[in-house]
């Protein structure tokens, strides 16, 4: 293949805009402008690429271009907020796709030359085939098309087979001096198998993660057909996103506290996982989670209990109030009639913290607010926001009038552990569906809170 | 016709309080009942006449009793009072249950039904009605205030242009509310508070409030949460621990009350004797035979150089909220009761059925009824 | 041998990629993976590529490249919208004062 | 023979501070000085006779002061004493220099040198004996403790089971160092503090303090740092606004006091009045005639129902601390002159230039003698 | 050049561990580290290019090796550590003239082909011979060799037309196609006069950015050489190097707020730069300095004023406080007796803050301290640590006791701008060499030095 | 053309490089340049190649062969001691509790 140094020099400052628009889109700030940038790019390189040297086949390219694109760019206007993954999953999987294609081509055309080459292409074209049909089912479960979770036998087992079968074809085929083009579709036609019955089991709850896998799987596939194409810019853009991709679903399993080998290997069922929360399971959040929720909410009420008291994290609290104020978040202090173990318990810590007094609302005030806020951080509290007391006559704590902590969007329970409040009852709430539990100490807690608000400009 | 609530003045001397507050008394009025109260009832808490709205005055407290069908009080009524109760009327307030044999005889004669908040059941869902706590609460800063302003020596660490002023040393004893509330106090105007509670549980209490628990190296914590009894020689252990720390501090604040007994000595006249001078001590129990020995109640006495003050009243000196409190806390135990100006007491309730005294003349608590011998 | 500058290329850019975002809250995560997702849209070129000097003959090839630069438009003008909708969320008039 | 220090005990009825302190007067023998004391002299401050060590004993102030050639007092000597004195003695301490003529005239006439800590320039090398700051500090901090035991209501803002009690609000009159300090522990105690002050740098310094200027909206600052003539449209509009905040508060502490002269009205009658039922106001300028209308000077007194506070003596409510620090600053200024228990005076000093009210004879302080008329 | 498979591999190994150990050392806690990775893979390409294809020249090249390095080993190893930052400069400068070396020996052999290869070998020659003897005259300043600032007249007029003087004749032998040896002689000659008379009139205080921009200089030299060689090992150490050390001068240029413009072009003539504190001259100091020499300090003491309590920063100075303790670092409090504007003024506000009692001290209990205390951190105090009022008569403030904190190793002193304090003098202290000055409202500079605190592990 | 793929490597070398040590408290400025001066000591490896291949007749090409090498040599061994030196400093003994 052959080029020139004008549209080389272009793919290197093409690849450079990219990776500085990834950058950019790590941080909330700048964020917009990284994917604006990148979109400029992406316009040049493909410009660009219609004047590389002896290029045929213009109408029909331009018609698949246009066809492509057009039909995603209305479907990705169109489509609702809320559905946003799925697209994300079958626009990746495209990608995917495109990758197996290029390398399916570049077989049929008899034009890999050498063993790193053929190894490459191969290895993009079976990461491709498996992103490709594994998006293509996350997009169908996520869009409700396909309803069930799918799960064979031995599930395990065959997965392994099949892709030990996979990998065994694509050696002979990298060894093969001119592998016959049989094999090589049936090669295609097992990776996009094995990517399906993959991804077929796991459930709605862990279907970011897959596709944030899926994605980075395209990156690498994307980034090894580069180098079967000699070009260094797909190489690139594709193994940055493959860096970055798999960096990212790391980050994003841990934020979810599911390790990728279980969403892969054990899956959560999607009926229970998509469904309402399950009784007697307490869901995890990490502090840059909560940091986040907080920081790009516009109202915040925190509701301080005996806990705050016992770790002082008073000072720590306030702290974090200020900079999220700062970051232009609205923040209240919910203090229950009976929150701590003496009447004005809290009033005298907060103000020791220095939280100015309009700040601070008593039940009466600011129970009905609740449902208008994003964000309830409920610290070190306990009995005073257990809704049981509402409902449960048995319960010792029935007839206590609480702060409705739970209507909030999302409530955050600062907390050491299991422990019970005063009444020794367990608490309702910390097992709601908008609730997560952020364990440890309040005073380290709300520290590690404030490190990561800070972080976020 | 609609309940008629009577709000007569308090005759015990030094008694500064009332039982409702003008926004409480709307409430009343606005659950369908009507408000009888003596003229200049709430005067001596600083809610004049013309603060209520909505009120029929009366002139003498007898037209009060006289007329209601539910009287509040914050101290007991007379027997001459209850004597002009209508038959079947209910009186609700503190009642001082364990002390006078002769009012609870006149109550059972006359055949009214008493609520007594001193008997309130310690739920969760009756704190709102916990007379005892808010009043611990008005109590405990009170005491720290006395503390403080009686004491002749600043309370806060204090650098001026010649020199610095060590913080004073407060040690409280007994972490109840009060307690609680006391230390809190102290420390807000800059003293280092030390206390000290039987109750191993405290400790945290204390701690979170950003005071030092004095350890005696003995812990009363027994199986089921309650207190085991001492051995001899851990009693003598405490004594000592205790007796360094009081003889330690600037300023000594004492709130073991046992609610309808004698206070327990639990600081002895060699404690105070092994004091600092200029040292201050407050005992908040004063009123019930006092935590400290040789407390004079209502009186200031100098033992040595020490200045022991035993307050009583005390919540009287703050009247307003302490006021406030109380109303809030009788309402919210009537209230749900009334309903379109009728009363329905519902007597499966834990609460209503706890705190009754009397009841178509019955003594209805067994505890009461057993310490009277009734 | 010129693989090995290649190679260079590979860890060069996954050190990089890593690099770069190894620091993003969690609220990014979702718009950063579909960024990231356009990014390697950029596999439209090399579909161009390849389907530009298929044979022009040869309709299996056509069909392939065809194939190819369909799918490879597809994922950069969908990643492209769908990002940049998640993102628009993130206007910084969000900051009332500065630190 | 070394110099002798006198102490006698105070005689003014109310005051309990001294003039020395068990570790000012070791520092005194260390500088080769002998100190005599009148036996309980430091008795009424807590500080018993055996806590002085080295100290020369004597039961009668008379003694003290037939034989010192330095004597140190909280408040002014008597006539009586003044005639025991040595001549050419020194007599230090708080003399009220502007009040009493005769006293002036005895002491001239005796020919003792008298220094007055009152004239103390305020400069920055004296601020270490500056008793009126010391001693205002003590005052300020006092007023906060008896506006907050007088308020029948709660300074901090309380969350209870029943409700919340929202905090109270305080207002200080004058921020000078008194103010500023009142300003300071009312906080502490969690009321919300407002101040006010002619004075425009104080706004700073109040809100340093976390407290909120009361801005009348007129300035007196004039050129060159001194406070301008107001006119009178300015004045109404002030005291409007002062009457505002003064309706609007709970407490009011009032510090403005002018050294030398009568206290200024701040707070006229009529602003008492229009103060909410309940309110509280302390008067710490009563001694030298008040700030507020109608305050008795050593007494409590009700003008409708508000409790108008007139303290006096009040840092001898904590002579602890109170006499500490005078004695502090009394040796601040006088130890760098005494040398080998000699005591050598450098009349080019500054400090006791200033400060000097009576020597050879002679009245040294102008503003004193015109004031006098001598 | 020719190399084999398992050589490359080890090179590509070697990269990766530099940038891994470049990486650890730009965090106190794993810089250690760091430089023992890098180390080891020093060692692993040294031992790997003797098995390079079709060497030769052994015995010489061991000879050349040992010596080098051991006369490094021994200087670096003896040399006292204030000397340290020359020492830096003469290593620099011989990997500078080691680059320029290997270009020189390529011309001489015939062996550069290419237009971009020759372009790169130029460019690294004069690069690495500015670097070269840059160093050495900046070594020899630092070493007081050369104790005169040499200056020309006109020099920056000298400067640009040697400059352009040599890059025509690069220009010339990268264009020719067998360049005569004579010409390049004279370039590498050019070169160095170029270095030396750059850096000839630079002032000491100014010589650690020069010798990073120098040490930059010579990353960029051998990674063209690397280029030149073939050897992409070189290329990405040197290229690594060349971009963070760009970085690395340009930050360390904004610490001493002096940007490397005015340095090379008007510089800080040397003898008054390195001589004692100018009268008039306060230092500034950033947020990030400051938390850093107070973080690695094992001692420091807080001296608050009345500025902390117009910026209501004591809470802020409370948590930095509590995070350096967490650190290891002792801290302490040292109140005058008159900050503030009231007695107790400062006592009021730690306290509200939650500082504990037992770390607060008065002048009279800390001010012999100061002297064993590395860091004295003044937070809007002014008139209390004039040393003015020890020494100076007519001094308004004269005879007022002050806390010592000129006597701490490190001064840095929080406040808003020039303005004085109470009495309005003129305060010494922040003229003393020890002394930087740290300006902004205390609330928010105390509130920077925690975030870089916190990121210091 | 081969050459463009170092110019991939140059620039992602930059990059590299920018980002590493994007966060530097100023306390390791000296140390960091020291040891990033140590890096580039790696100069010793081309000087041993060039060297290597010297005309062993050519005492000119020896003698720059040799300079090149004991310069390079120098550069490393003493980058190394130093940097080695100045971080000692930091032993992490320092932290006495975790957070
Ligand atoms: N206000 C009064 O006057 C008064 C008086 C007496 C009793 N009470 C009763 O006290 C209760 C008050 O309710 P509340 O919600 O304030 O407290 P709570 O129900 O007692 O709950 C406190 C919670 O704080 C957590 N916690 C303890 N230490 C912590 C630390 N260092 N960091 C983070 N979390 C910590 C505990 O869970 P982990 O152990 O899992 O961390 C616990 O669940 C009510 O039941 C009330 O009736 C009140
Ligand atoms: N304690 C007392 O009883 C009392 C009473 C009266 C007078 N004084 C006098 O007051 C002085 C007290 O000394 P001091 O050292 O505490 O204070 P100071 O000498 O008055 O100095 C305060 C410094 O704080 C700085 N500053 C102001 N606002 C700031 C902010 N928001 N952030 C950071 N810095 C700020 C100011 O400089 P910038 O403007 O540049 O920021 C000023 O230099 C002494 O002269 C004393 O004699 C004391
Ligand atoms: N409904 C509720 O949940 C509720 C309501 C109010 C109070 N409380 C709790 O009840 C407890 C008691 O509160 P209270 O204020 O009524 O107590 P209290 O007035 O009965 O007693 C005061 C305190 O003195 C202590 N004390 C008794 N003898 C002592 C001795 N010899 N030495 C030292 N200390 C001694 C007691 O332990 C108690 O803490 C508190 O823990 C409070 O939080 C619970
Ligand atoms: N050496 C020193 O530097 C030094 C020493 C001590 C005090 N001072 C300063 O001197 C100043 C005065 O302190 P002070 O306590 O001695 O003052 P003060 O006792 O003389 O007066 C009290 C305050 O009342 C104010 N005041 C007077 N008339 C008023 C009116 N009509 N309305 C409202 N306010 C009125 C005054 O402005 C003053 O602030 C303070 O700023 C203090 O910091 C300086």
């Amino acid at each position: 293949m052959h080029s020139n140094l004008f549209i080389d020099l272009a793919y290197v400052a093409v690849a450079v805009v990219f990776i500085l628009g990834l950058k950019a889109m790590s941080s909330p700030v700048t964020a917009r402008k990284g994917i604006v940038w990148a979109g400029w790019a992406m316009v040049a390189a493909t410009l660009v690429t219609l004047f590389f040297p002896g290029m045929q086949n213009f109408a029909l390219m331009i018609v698949a271009m246009l066809a492509g694109a057009s039909v995603a760019w209305w479907s990705g206007k169109k489509v609702a907020m809320t559905d946003m993954p799925q697209m994300v999953a079958i626009y990746n999987g495209m990608g995917g796709g495109a990758a197996a294609a290029i390398a399916l081509l570049e077989f049929t055309k008899g034009e890999v030359h050498g063993m790193v080459a053929a190894a490459l292409a191969v290895l993009g074209a079976l990461i491709g085939s498996v992103a490709f049909s594994g998006s293509c089912i996350a997009f169908a479960k996520l869009q409700g098309i396909m309803k069930k979770a799918f799960r064979l036998p031995k599930q395990d087992a065959v997965n392994i087979v099949l892709a030990a079968i996979t990998v065994i074809l694509g050696l002979a085929i990298i060894s093969a001096d001119h592998p016959g083009m049989g094999w090589i579709v049936v090669f295609f036609i097992l990776s996009l198998i094995l990517g399906a019955i993959i991804t077929a089991p796991i459930g709605g709850a862990d279907m970011p993660v897959v596709i944030s896998l899926l994605n980075a799987f395209t990156g690498l596939a994307v980034g090894f057909e580069g180098y079967v194409l000699k070009n260094p810019a797909l190489i690139v853009a594709g193994i940055v996103v493959g860096a970055s991709g798999t960096l990212l679903t790391q980050l994003m399993a841990k934020a979810m506290n599911r390790p990728i080998r279980n969403i892969i290997f054990t899956p959560i069922t999607g009926e229970a996982a998509e469904g309402e929360a399950i009784e007697g399971t307490m869901r995890e959040m990490g502090a840059l989670d909560a940091a986040a929720t907080m920081r790009y909410a516009s109202r915040v009420i925190i509701v301080p209990g005996y806990g705050m008291a016992v770790a002082g994290a008073q000072h720590k609290v306030w702290e974090m109030t200020e900079l999220l104020e700062e970051a232009g978040v609205e923040v209240s202090f919910a203090i229950h009639p009976v929150a701590g173990r003496m009447p004005g318990h809290m009033n005298v810590l907060l103000a020791e913290a220095g939280v100015p007094y309009d700040k601070i609302f008593d039940l009466e005030e600011i129970n009905a607010d609740f449902a208008q806020t994003d964000v309830a951080l409920v610290i070190g509290a306990n009995d005073v926001v257990n809704p049981t007391a509402r409902t449960d006559k048995s319960s010792p704590i029935y007839g206590m009038p609480i702060l409705n902590a739970d209507e909030a969007q999302n409530v955050i329970v600062v907390k050491r552990g299991k422990g019970t409040g005063y009444s020794g009852v367990e608490n309702a709430l910390f097992y709601k569906e908008n609730c997560r539990m952020l364990y440890g100490s309040a005073q380290e807690v709300i520290g590690d809170v404030i490190s990561h608000v800070k972080s976020m400009g | 016709m609609p309940l008629v609530i009577g709000v007569p003045a308090e005759t015990v001397s030094g008694e500064r309080r009332v039982s409702v507050v003008p926004d409480v008394v709307k409430k009343y009025i606005g659950l369908g009942a009507e408000v009888v109260m003596q003229k200049g009832a709430g005067a001596p808490a600083h809610y004049p006449d013309e603060a209520f709205e909505g009120v029929k005055w009366v002139d003498d407290a007898n037209e009060v009793f006289a007329s209601a069908d539910i009287v509040f009080g914050v101290q007991p009524p007379s027997q001459a009072h209850i004597g002009k109760m209508k038959a079947g009327a209910v009186w609700l307030g503190m009642l001082q249950p364990w002390s006078d044999k002769a009012r609870v005889e006149k109550l059972l004669k006359k055949n009214v039904t008493t609520f007594a908040l001193e008997l309130l059941p310690r739920i969760t869902r009756s704190q709102s009605m916990d007379v005892l706590s808010s009043q611990a609460a008005v109590a405990g800063y009170e005491c720290a205030l006395i503390a403080a302003d009686h004491s002749p020596k600043f309370f806060p660490m204090l650098t001026y242009a010649a020199g610095t002023i060590r913080p004073a040393r407060v040690l409280v004893i007994g972490a109840g509310v009060a307690g609680l509330q006391a230390i809190a106090t102290a420390r807000r105007i800059g003293a280092m508070v030390e206390a000290y509670d039987v109750r191993p549980e405290t400790r945290e209490q204390i701690e979170s409030l950003g005071a030092k628990f004095v350890d005696t190296g003995v812990s009363a914590a027994g199986t089921g949460g309650y207190a085991r009894e001492l051995t001899d020689e851990e009693k003598a252990q405490q004594a000592e621990k205790l007796a360094k720390a009081v003889a330690n501090c600037d300023a000594l604040i004492t709130t073991a009350a046992i609610p309808g007994r004698k206070a327990p000595i639990i600081i002895t006249a060699d404690m105070v004797a092994r004091m600092k001078p200029g040292s201050v001590v407050v005992d908040m129990a004063a009123e019930s035979g006092g935590n400290v020995e040789g407390t004079v109640a209502g009186d200031k006495t100098w033992v040595g150089d020490v200045l022991v003050v035993g307050p009583t009243h005390i919540t009287s000196r703050m009247p307003v909220h302490a006021s406030e409190m109380i109303a809030k806390n009788l309402f919210n135990f009537i209230s749900p009761f009334i309903k379109d100006g009728e009363l329905a007491l519902d007597w499966e309730d834990e609460v209503i059925a706890g705190c009754c005294l009397t009841h178509e003349g019955q003594v209805r608590h067994d505890g009461v009824r057993q310490t009277l011998g009734l | 041998m010129e693989g090995i500058v290649y190679l260079y290329v590979f860890v060069l850019a996954a050190f990089t990629g890593y690099e770069v975002i190894s620091r993003v809250p969690v609220i990014l995560h979702t718009p950063l993976m579909s960024g990231s997702n356009f990014i390697h849209g950029v596999v439209l070129v090399g579909a161009m590529v390849v389907m530009g000097h298929a044979d022009p003959d040869s309709p299996v090839q056509l069909a392939i490249g065809f194939f190819a630069v369909f799918l490879g438009a597809a994922n950069a003008a969908g990643g492209y919208v769908v990002t940049e909708r998640m993102l628009a969320m993130f206007k910084s008039d969000k900051k009332k004062g500065g630190a």
